[in-house]
C-alpha cells in the first residue's frame, strides 16, 4: 500500500501472509460452562508488574475486593473475580506470587462501583475514565505500542486500535462473541474514546458479521494471516513513529469494560473458544466461562493424555498454560496440540508427503491448498545458524525487513532495531517467520528481548 | 584511454590498500561503522586529489634532478634535491589537510562536521604519502597524477566501505576469541584482496 | 639489567606488541615481507628511526613549544627516515631497490609517531631509547615471522637457502598480498590465543 | 610575545639542524649512490652478455665491464659491445629491450653473438610480474634457453617465438612459462620489436 | 529396527551426553543420530508448530541437484581420456568406469578432508556438525579439472573450509562461499595446474590401469587440451572467434552437451540446467540471482558485440558466454549460496547482474584469467554486504517517509 492511497473507509487487502492449515476448528456455538468452585488469579500474567499483595491465605474476600496492587503505579489495582476464601498464594522465584487460589463461597458478596449508561460515559473526563478503570482492575486490558505492555495511563495515545479481526487459525470469532452484548461494546468504545484525542479504530476481518459502531472508524482487513493482527492494522492505518504511543485492546475486552460500566459490577463471564487437533471433536466449540474459574472439568472431558500442550492463544502465538489452569485475564481461546516427539527415519531425504510444510521442498506443499493437518509440536530439525534467505520475509506484510531486524536484535544494536521498525511490532508478528524458518531460530524470543533492551535503554 | 586505464588500475587492480598495504591503520580503526568508513573514504579522496597535484608540482619544479633549471640567472640544472621528497611531501600533506580543514570550517560547516574528526587522522594515513611517492616512482605527469590520486582514493573508499559492511555482518558470527577484532579483519582483508585480484590484468 | 628497563625492552615483544596488540604500523609492514632479508633490513631501519626519534624527542621534551610539538616531531622523524633511506641506497642498494617507497613510508608509520607522543614526551632519554628499541624490534618480530612463513611457503627457502625438498611446489598465494594478510591474521590469532587477549 | 619568539626560534633551529643533517648525508653519500646505480646497469649488461655472474663479486664485475664493454650510440639507440682480451673486434653486441609483459613493463638487455644472428644471452632487471608465474622470466632455466637461438631469420626479420611450454621447436623458439602464457607472449613481442629497431644497424656492420 | 533405535536411545546416547564417556565426541554422535532419524526436539515456545523442513533437507537437496553434473562429469572425464589415448573398444560403460577412477578420488578426498575439518572444529568449538559441508565438499571437486593432483584437492578444500568458513564460526557465519574460496586459493597458489586455460584430459597411469580399462595407446604421457575460453581468448585480433572455436572442435552443441575439456562439473549445460530446474522447482535457490545473472551476462555480451572493439573475444555472440566455461555452473550453484550472496531482494538483482556482467568483462578484457565467473562471484561475495547495507538504508528511508505521509494524511 502506498501512502497516497486513501486509508479511511478502506478495505485493506493484505497480500502477503500464510494460513497454517491445522485441524480442530471449533463449532460456532456457545455453550454455558458451569464452573467448579475453584478460582484463580495469576499475577505472573502481567508482564512488568511488581505486585504488592493485599490479602493472605485464609482471608475472606468479596467479589471485587483488592487482591494486590502494582508497586510501580499504586493506582493500578487488581481485584478478585469471585467472593470466597483465599485458599493459597503460591510463590515462585524471588517470592513472586505466581497464583492466588480462591475458593468460591456459596453465597457471594460483591463490591459495587458507579454505573453509567453508554451516553453518560461521554460526560466523564479522560482522568475519570482512566481512574475508574485503574481502580476496578480492568485497565490492564488496555495495552500500548511500542513494547506491547500494559498501557501507561499517563501517555497521550495518538489513536486506539480495537482488534475485532481474526486471521490466525481458530481465533475466537468476534461476531459470535458480540451477539447480545452490542450495548456493552458501545459503552466500552465510548469510554475508550475519552482516553485519546485521536481516533478509535475498529478493525474487522472481511466478511465478519459486525455492524458499525458510533465513535469509531471501521476498517476491514482481508487476506491471509497475519491480516488480523494489531500490528498490521496499525501499520496500514496510522504507523507508529518514534516517540508515538497508541493503545490497543482486544474487542472482547471492550465488552468487559462496557459491562463494568453498565452494571457497576465486575464482569462475570467471557467467551472462550476451544480448538486444536488434540481436542475431541465434540468439545471443539465456544464456552461462556466465568472469569477466573477453573477449567479442569472442561479440559478433562475434552482431551486426554499428558503429552498435550495447552496454549492460551492460537497455534502460532500464545503461551503454554498448565492443563489445570483457570480462565485467565487475557485471551479468548485455548488451543490444544499434541507434544510430538516422534522421530522420522531419514527425514531429510523423504519426499515429505506426510509432513506439513510451506516450502516447495516438501511435496506436501502441493496439498497445502485444501488439506488440513493434524499438527504437533515437533521442531522438525535442530537449531542452526541463521542465514538471511529472505524466507522469513516471505509472509511478512509489515513493511519490515524481518531478517535484518532479527539480526540487529541478535547483535543488540538498538539503534538499528528502531530504524528498522521494531517499535511497530510485537513478538507475535514474527510467529510466521519462525514457523517457516528452516534454521529453527527462536525468532519471537529474540524480538522480545530486543524490545526489552530498547525499553530499558530508552529510545 | 591512458587515464582511464590508470583509474581502473588504481581502483581495482592495484588497490592502494589491498595490493600495497597502505592506509591500514585507519582502515582497521575506522571500519567498524559503514557511515564512518564512507566519510573517511571521501575525506581521503579529497585530500589525495589535492595533495597529489600539489606534490607533483613541488617535485617537478623544485626537487627532481634538474628541476631547478627554470630558475633564471643561475644554472641550477645540476641540482638534485630529490632526497627532500619525503619531508616536503609530508609537509605539503600536513598543511593541505590544515588548509582543507579551515576552508571547510569556514564555508561548508556541515561537511566539516561530518568529516571533522577524520581530517587530522589523514595526515598520518600512509595512503596519502604513499600516493605521492608512487607518483614520483612511476613518473606520472600532472593529469595522470591527478587521476591517480582520485582513483586511488576511490579504491581506498571501496575497500573500507565494503570492509565496514562485512564487519557489520561479522557481528553475528561466532568467532574464536583470539580472532575477534584485528585477527579476523586481517584475514578478511586477505580474502578481499584475493577477490579483488579478479581484476588484475584487465586491459582496457 | 634493571627489571624496569627489561620490561620496557621486552614488553613490546608479545604482551604489548605494537602490531598484534596495539594495532599500529601494519601499513608498510606487509609489503616488504615477501622475503626475510628485506624484512630484516626494514626492521633495522625502523628500529633505528623509532629509537633515535624517541631519544631526540625525549631530549627536547622540556624545550619544545607545545604549539609546534607535532610538527617538530614530524620534522625529526622525517629527517631520520631520509637519512636511513640515503644510507640504504648507499650501502644496501639491492635491498633498497626492493624496499622502494616503503622506507619513506616509515614517516607515516604510526609506531614512530605514536611512541614519540605517548612515551618520549614524558620520559627521560634512556628509557625512551629502550622503549624505541623494544618497539622497533617487537614490530620486527612480527614482520620477520610473516616474511619467514611467506618465504618458506612461497619459495621453499629461508633467507635464500632451500629448506624444503626440491620437489616442493611453491605456493604462489603466499607471495601475493592476500597471503600476507591471511598469514598475519593467523599469527595474531595464535599470539592472542596464547596470551588470552580478547578484543570486543 | 616572548612565547612566540621562542617558538619561532625553536622552529628555526630545528629547521636548520635538519637541513644541515640532510644535506650533509645527501652530499656525502651521493657519489656512492650514483656508483650503485651505475653498477646495477653494468651488472645487468654483463649478465646479458651471457656471463655467469652468480659467483662474481662486485669488483670483478666492475673490472670485467671496464675491460670488455664499450658503450656507443647509433641513431640515438644505445649499443654495448663486448671485446675479448687481446682482440680488437667486438665479439658480442648487446642492446636494451623493454616492453609490456602481462602486468608491467619488462626491462632487460639482449646480446648477440658475433654472427649478429644468434643470441648470446639475455637478462631482465625490472618487472612486476607474478612471483612463481610471470616472474619466472628472470630465472636461469628460462633465460639460459635463449643462448644460441637464432634471432634474425634472414638478416633483417625475426620470427623469434616464445612457445607454449614444452612446445619449442626449431632454432628460434624457447619454451614459455606454464601458467604465464601472456608474459611469454610479451617477451616475444618485445624482443621482436627491439630486434627490428636494431636490424638496420646490425646489417650495416655485417656488411663490413 | 525399533529394537536398534531403542538400544541407541537407552545405551549409546548416554555415553555421548553430558557426563558420558565420550562427551567430547557429542557432535559426531549427534550428526549420526539426526542423520538416521529426525531429532525429537519440540518447539520451545510460540509458534508452537514449525514447518517440517530443516537445514539438513535443504543442503542434501542441493547435493541432489549437483548429481547430474557429477554424473556427466565422470562420463566426460572418461570419455575424453579414452578418445585422447585412442583406447579401442571404448563404450559408455568403460567411459564411466575410467571416469570414476579419475573423478571419484577427487570427490572422496574433498569429502574426507573437508569432513575432517568440520568435525574437528565442531568438537573443539562445541558446535553441531553442519550439513553445509556436504554441499561444499561436492561443489569444490566439480569446479576442479579432473586431473588435479589429489594433494592440491586436499589443500584447497582445507583452505576453503577452514579460512573460508570455520574461523567465522561455521556455516551461516561466513562471508565468502567456502568452495569458491578454496578454488580461488588453488588458482592463485598453484596456477600452473588450474589456471583454466588448459586442462589435462588424460594421463595413462600404470600397466594395470591399461589391462583393466582397455588398451591405451603407448607413448602418451598426457594430453592437454585448451578449453573453449582459452581458445576464444587466444583468438588473434581481427579474426573470427567462432571460427577459432570451430577449428578447435568446439561448437555450440558440444559446449551445451559438455563433452569438452573443462572442470568436472561445469562443462555440461544440460546437466546444469537439470540441477537448476530442480532447485527452482523446490524453491531452494534464488531465482532472482539466476535470472539477473543471466541477464547481466547477456547484456554485457551484447554490449561488447555492439562496441567496435578490435578484440575477437568481444565480438563473440553472447550466447556463447552462457554455455562456455563455468559461468552457468557458478550462477546456478555458487552465486545462489544464501550465506554469501546478497540477502535483500533488490540486492540480489544487483548482485546477480554484476556477476554476469563482470564475468563477461573479465573474460574479454582480462587476458590473464579466461575464466571470469568464479572470480566475479568471489568479488561480488565481498561486495554483497555493502550492497545490502545500501538497500537497507534505502528501505529505512522509504519506511520513514511512508509512516510520515500516513500520519500527516
Amino acid at each position: 500500500m502506498k501512502p497516497s492511497e486513501e486509508p479511511v473507509l478502506a478495505e485493506f487487502k493484505i497480500k502477503k501472509g500464510f494460513d497454517v492449515k491445522v485441524t480442530g476448528k471449533p463449532d460456532p456455538t456457545i455453550e454455558d460452562y458451569a464452573s467448579p468452585q475453584l478460582f484463580a488469579v495469576y499475577p505472573s500474567e502481567f508482564e512488568g508488574l511488581k505486585p504488592r499483595l493485599k490479602v493472605k491465605a485464609g482471608d475472606r474476600v468479596k467479589r471485587g475486593d483488592i487482591l494486590f496492587e502494582n508497586k510501580k503505579n499504586e493506582k493500578m489495582l487488581f481485584r478478585s473475580p469471585c467472593g470466597g476464601t483465599i485458599q493459597a498464594i503460591n510463590l515462585g522465584a524471588r517470592r513472586f506470587p505466581v497464583e492466588i487460589l480462591i475458593e468460591r463461597a456459596a453465597e457471594e458478596e460483591s463490591v459495587t462501583f458507579e454505573a453509567y449508561t453508554r451516553d453518560s460515559v461521554g460526560q466523564l473526563s479522560r482522568e475519570q475514565v482512566a481512574d475508574h478503570l485503574l481502580n476496578t482492575g480492568l485497565w490492564p486490558l488496555i495495552k500500548q505500542r511500542p513494547f506491547n505492555k500494559i498501557a501507561d495511563p499517563e501517555a497521550t495515545p495518538k489513536a486506539i486500535f480495537i482488534n475485532a479481526a481474526s486471521s490466525a487459525p481458530f481465533q475466537a470469532d468476534f461476531s459470535l462473541v458480540l451477539k447480545g452484548d452490542e450495548e456493552a461494546f458501545q459503552t466500552g468504545i465510548n469510554a475508550l474514546a475519552k482516553l485519546t484525542e485521536g481516533k478509535v479504530h475498529l478493525c474487522k476481518s472481511a466478511g465478519a458479521d459486525i455492524p458499525d459502531f458510533g465513535n469509531t472508524e471501521s476498517h476491514t482487513f482481508s487476506g491471509k494471516h497475519p491480516s488480523g493482527t494489531t500490528s498490521v492494522h496499525i501499520n496500514r492505518i496510522n504507523p507508529i513513529l518514534p516517540h508515538d504511543t497508541v493503545y490497543t485492546i482486544a474487542a472482547q475486552d471492550v465488552i468487559l469494560i462496557g459491562k463494568l460500566l453498565n452494571t457497576g459490577e465486575l464482569p462475570r463471564t467471557k467467551v472462550v473458544a476451544l480448538g486444536g487437533p488434540a481436542v475431541k471433536e465434540s468439545s471443539r466449540k465456544y464456552y461462556r466461562v466465568p472469569l477466573g474459574a477453573s477449567l479442569v472439568p472442561l479440559f478433562e472431558q475434552s482431551f486426554d493424555g499428558d503429552e498435550v500442550r495447552v496454549i492460551l492463544g492460537n497455534v502460532l502465538w500464545g503461551d503454554q498454560v498448565k492443563t489445570d489452569t483457570c480462565v485467565l485475564y487475557y485471551g479468548s481461546e485455548f488451543f490444544v496440540l499434541e507434544e510430538d516427539r516422534s522421530r522420522h527415519l531419514m527425514g531429510w531425504t523423504m519426499p515429505g508427503l506426510f509432513q506439513y510444510s510451506s516450502h516447495r521442498v516438501n511435496l506436501s506443499s502441493l496439498m497445502g491448498l485444501t488439506h488440513r493437518w493434524k499438527l504437533g509440536t515437533s521442531l522438525h530439525g535442530s537449531h542452526r545458524a541463521m542465514v538471511v534467505t529472505g524466507w522469513m520475509d516471505r509472509h511478512q506484510p509489515l513493511n519490515i525487513m524481518t531478517d535484518y531486524l532479527i539480526r540487529a536484535a541478535l547483535a543488540h544494536d538498538t539503534d538499528e532495531m528502531v530504524q528498522l521498525g521494531i517499535l511497530e511490532t510485537a513478538p507475535e508478528d514474527f510467529a510466521l517467520a519462525a514457523f517457516v524458518d528452516p534454521h529453527k531460530t527462536d525468532v519471537c524470543t529474540i524480538i522480545k528481548q530486543g524490545l526489552q533492551e530498547i525499553e530499558e535503554e530508552g529510545i | 584511454m591512458e587515464l582511464l586505464s590508470i583509474a581502473v588500475k588504481s581502483i581495482f587492480v592495484e588497490n592502494i590498500l589491498l595490493a600495497y598495504f597502505l592506509g591500514m591503520c585507519s582502515f582497521l580503526a575506522c571500519s567498524k561503522k559503514v557511515d564512518t568508513a564512507i566519510g573517511l573514504g571521501f575525506a581521503v579522496i579529497f585530500v589525495l586529489a589535492i595533495t597529489l597535484p600539489a606534490n607533483w608540482a613541488i617535485h617537478h619544479f623544485l626537487l627532481a634532478p634538474g628541476a631547478l633549471a627554470w630558475v633564471p640567472g643561475i644554472d641550477l640544472s645540476g641540482m638534485d634535491l630529490s632526497f627532500l621528497n619525503f619531508i616536503c611531501f609530508i609537509a605539503t600533506i600536513a598543511s593541505m589537510v590544515q588548509l582543507v580543514e579551515m576552508i571547510l570550517d569556514k564555508f561548508f560547516p556541515k561537511l566539516y562536521h561530518a568529516l571533522g574528526i577524520f581530517l587530522p587522522l589523514i595526515t598520518v594515513n600512509c595512503a596519502i604519502l604513499g600516493g605521492s611517492l608512487f607518483m614520483v616512482e612511476r613518473e606520472y605527469g600532472f593529469m595522470e597524477s591527478t587521476v591517480f590520486g582520485i582513483s586511488s582514493g576511490v579504491g581506498w573508499l571501496l575497500a573500507i566501505a565494503s570492509m565496514a559492511a562485512i564487519r557489520k555482518k561479522l557481528r553475528y558470527s561466532h568467532l574464536p576469541a583470539g580472532l575477534k577484532g584485528l585477527g579476523i579483519t586481517m584475514i578478511m582483508t586477505g580474502l578481499m584482496a584475493m577477490a579483488f585480484m579478479c581484476f588484475s590484468g584487465i586491459n582496457l | 639489567m634493571a627489571s624496569a628497563a627489561k620490561k620496557l625492552l621486552m614488553d613490546p615483544f608479545s604482551d604489548n606488541n605494537p602490531v598484534t596488540v596495539q594495532v599500529l604500523g601494519i601499513c608498510s609492514a606487509l609489503a616488504v615481507t615477501v622475503k626475510v632479508d628485506t624484512a630484516i633490513v626494514m626492521t633495522l631501519a625502523l628500529t633505528a628511526v623509532v629509537s633515535l626519534s624517541n631519544l631526540v624527542i625525549s631530549l627536547l621534551r622540556n624545550v619544545i613549544p607545545s604549539g609546534i610539538r607535532m610538527i617538530v616531531e614530524m620534522a625529526v622523524i622525517a629527517t631520520l627516515v631520509i637519512i636511513a633511506d640515503q644510507l640504504l641506497q648507499a650501502f644496501l642498494f639491492d635491498i633498497s631497490k626492493q624496499l622502494s617507497v616503503f622506507v619513506g613510508l616509515i614517516i607515516t608509520n604510526c609506531i614512530v609517531m605514536g611512541r614519540a607522543e605517548a612515551f618520549a614526551l614524558q620520559n627521560p632519554p634512556k628509557d625512551s631509547l629502550l622503549d624505541g628499541i623494544g618497539n622497533g624490534l617487537g614490530y620486527g618480530i612480527v614482520l620477520i615471522a610473516v616474511a619467514a612463513i611467506r618465504e618458506v611457503l612461497g619459495f621453499g627457502k629461508l633467507l635464500g637457502f632451500p629448506v624444503l625438498p626440491e620437489s616442493y611446489m611453491g605456493n604462489g598465494l603466499a607471495l601475493l598480498a592476500p597471503g600476507a594478510f591471511i598469514i598475519l591474521g593467523l599469527l595474531i590469532w595464535a599470539q592472542r590465543t596464547v596470551t588470552k587477549m580478547v578484543e570486543e | 610575545m616572548r612565547e612566540d619568539t621562542r617558538t619561532i626560534t625553536f622552529a628555526a633551529i630545528v629547521c636548520v639542524t635538519c637541513s644541515l643533517l640532510l644535506s650533509g648525508t645527501a652530499a656525502g653519500l651521493k657519489s656512492r649512490q650514483d656508483a650503485n646505480k651505475a653498477f646495477d646497469v653494468k651488472r645487468n649488461i654483463v649478465k646479458a652478455f651471457g656471463i655467469d655472474i652468480s659467483e662474481m663479486k662486485r669488483p670483478e664485475i666492475d673490472a670485467s665491464y671496464q675491460k670488455h664493454v664499450t658503450e656507443t650510440t647509433v641513431d640515438n639507440l644505445p649499443i654495448y659491445t663486448w671485446t675479448e682480451d687481446g682482440s680488437d673486434k667486438p665479439s658480442k653486441y648487446a642492446f636494451p629491450i623493454s616492453g609490456k609483459g602481462l602486468w608491467s613493463t619488462l626491462y632487460g638487455y639482449l646480446s648477440l653473438n658475433a654472427d649478429l644472428e644468434t643470441i648470446a644471452g639475455i637478462s631482465f632487471y625490472k618487472h612486476g610480474e607474478t612471483p612463481g608465474l610471470g616472474a619466472e622470466i628472470e630465472k636461469d632455466w628460462f633465460l639460459s634457453q635463449f643462448a644460441g637461438k637464432r634471432l634474425y631469420a634472414d638478416g633483417t626479420t625475426t620470427d623469434f617465438i616464445v612457445a607454449k611450454p614444452g612446445y619449442a621447436q626449431g632454432d628460434s623458439a624457447v619454451d614459455g612459462i606454464s601458467g604465464a602464457t601472456l608474459t611469454g607472449k610479451g617477451v616475444e613481442a618485445l624482443i621482436r620489436k627491439d630486434a627490428a629497431q636494431y636490424a638496420n644497424y646490425f646489417n650495416s656492420i655485417k656488411g663490413n | 529396527m525399533k529394537f536398534l533405535f531403542d538400544l541407541m536411545d537407552k545405551h549409546v546416547a548416554p555415553l555421548f551426553e553430558k557426563g558420558g564417556k565420550f562427551e567430547k565426541l557429542y557432535p559426531l554422535f549427534e550428526a549420526g543420530d539426526t542423520f538416521t532419524r529426525t531429532p525429537s526436539d519440540v518447539t520451545p515456545g510460540a509458534p508452537h508448530v514449525r514447518d517440517s523442513i530443516d537445514q539438513k533437507r535443504l543442503m542434501v537437496f542441493v547435493v541432489y541437484a549437483l548429481l547430474p553434473c557429477l554424473f556427466l562429469g565422470i562420463w566426460n572425464a572418461g570419455h575424453l581420456f579414452n578418445i585422447n589415448n585412442q583406447v579401442e573398444g571404448a563404450t559408455f560403460l568403460t567411459d564411466m568406469v575410467r571416469g570414476s577412477t579419475m573423478v571419484l578420488p577427487i570427490v572422496m578426498v574433498s569429502y574426507m578432508v573437508g569432513g575432517f575439518w568440520e568435525v574437528l572444529f565442531a568438537i573443539v568449538r562445541k558446535h553441531e556438525i553442519n550439513e553445509g559441508f556436504l554441499v561444499t565438499g561436492m561443489l569444490f571437486p566439480l569446479v576442479l579439472p579432473p586431473t588435479l593432483p589429489l594433494w592440491q584437492v586436499a589443500i584447497g578444500i582445507s583452505f576453503g573450509i577452514v579460512i573460508g568458513k570455520e574461523i567465522f564460526g561455521g556455516v551461516g557465519y561466513n562471508i565468502l562461499n567456502p568452495a569458491l574460496t578454496g578454488r580461488a586459493f588453488l588458482f592463485f597458489a598453484y596456477p600452473a595446474q588450474i589456471s583454466g586455460d588448459k586442462v589435462w584430459v588424460g594421463t595413462a597411469k600404470t600397466a594395470m590401469d591399461n589391462t583393466f580399462f582397455g588398451t591405451v595407446a603407448e607413448n602418451i604421457d598426457g594430453v592437454t587440451m585448451a578449453t573453449p575460453l582459452a581458445v576464444a581468448a587466444a583468438a588473434e585480433k581481427g579474426t573470427d572467434a567462432i571460427a577459432a572455436l570451430g577449428d578447435a572442435g568446439f561448437s555450440l552443441w558440444n559446449m551445451t552437451m559438455g563433452n569438452i575439456p573443462g572442470c568436472i562439473g561445469s562443462t555440461s549445460v544440460i546437466a546444469i540446467v537439470l540441477g537448476m530446474v530442480f532447485l527452482l522447482i523446490t524453491g531452494i535457490a534464488s531465482w532472482r540471482v539466476m535470472a539477473s545473472g543471466i541477464i547481466g551476462c547477456i547484456a554485457m555480451g551484447a554490449l561488447f558485440n555492439a562496441l567496435p572493439l578490435d578484440n575477437a573475444f568481444a565480438s563473440l555472440p553472447f550466447v556463447y558466454h552462457l554455455v562456455m566455461g563455468g559461468f552457468l555452473f557458478g550462477i546456478v550453484f555458487m552465486a545462489t549460496d544464501p550465506v554469501s550472496c546478497s540477502a535483500t531482494h533488490t540486492g540480489k538483482w544487483i548482485y546477480g547482474f554484476m556477476i554476469g556482467a563482470l564475468t563477461v568483462l573479465i573474460r574479454v578484457a582480462n587476458p590473464a584469467y579466461p575464466e571470469g565467473a568464479m572470480l566475479a562471484i568471489l568479488f561480488m561475495n565481498v561486495m554483497a554486504p555493502l550492497i545490502d547495507h545500501f538497500v537497507v538504508q534505502a528501505h529505512i528511508k522509504k519506511r520513514n517517509s511512508y509512516a510520515r505521509a500516513l500520519n500527516n494524511a
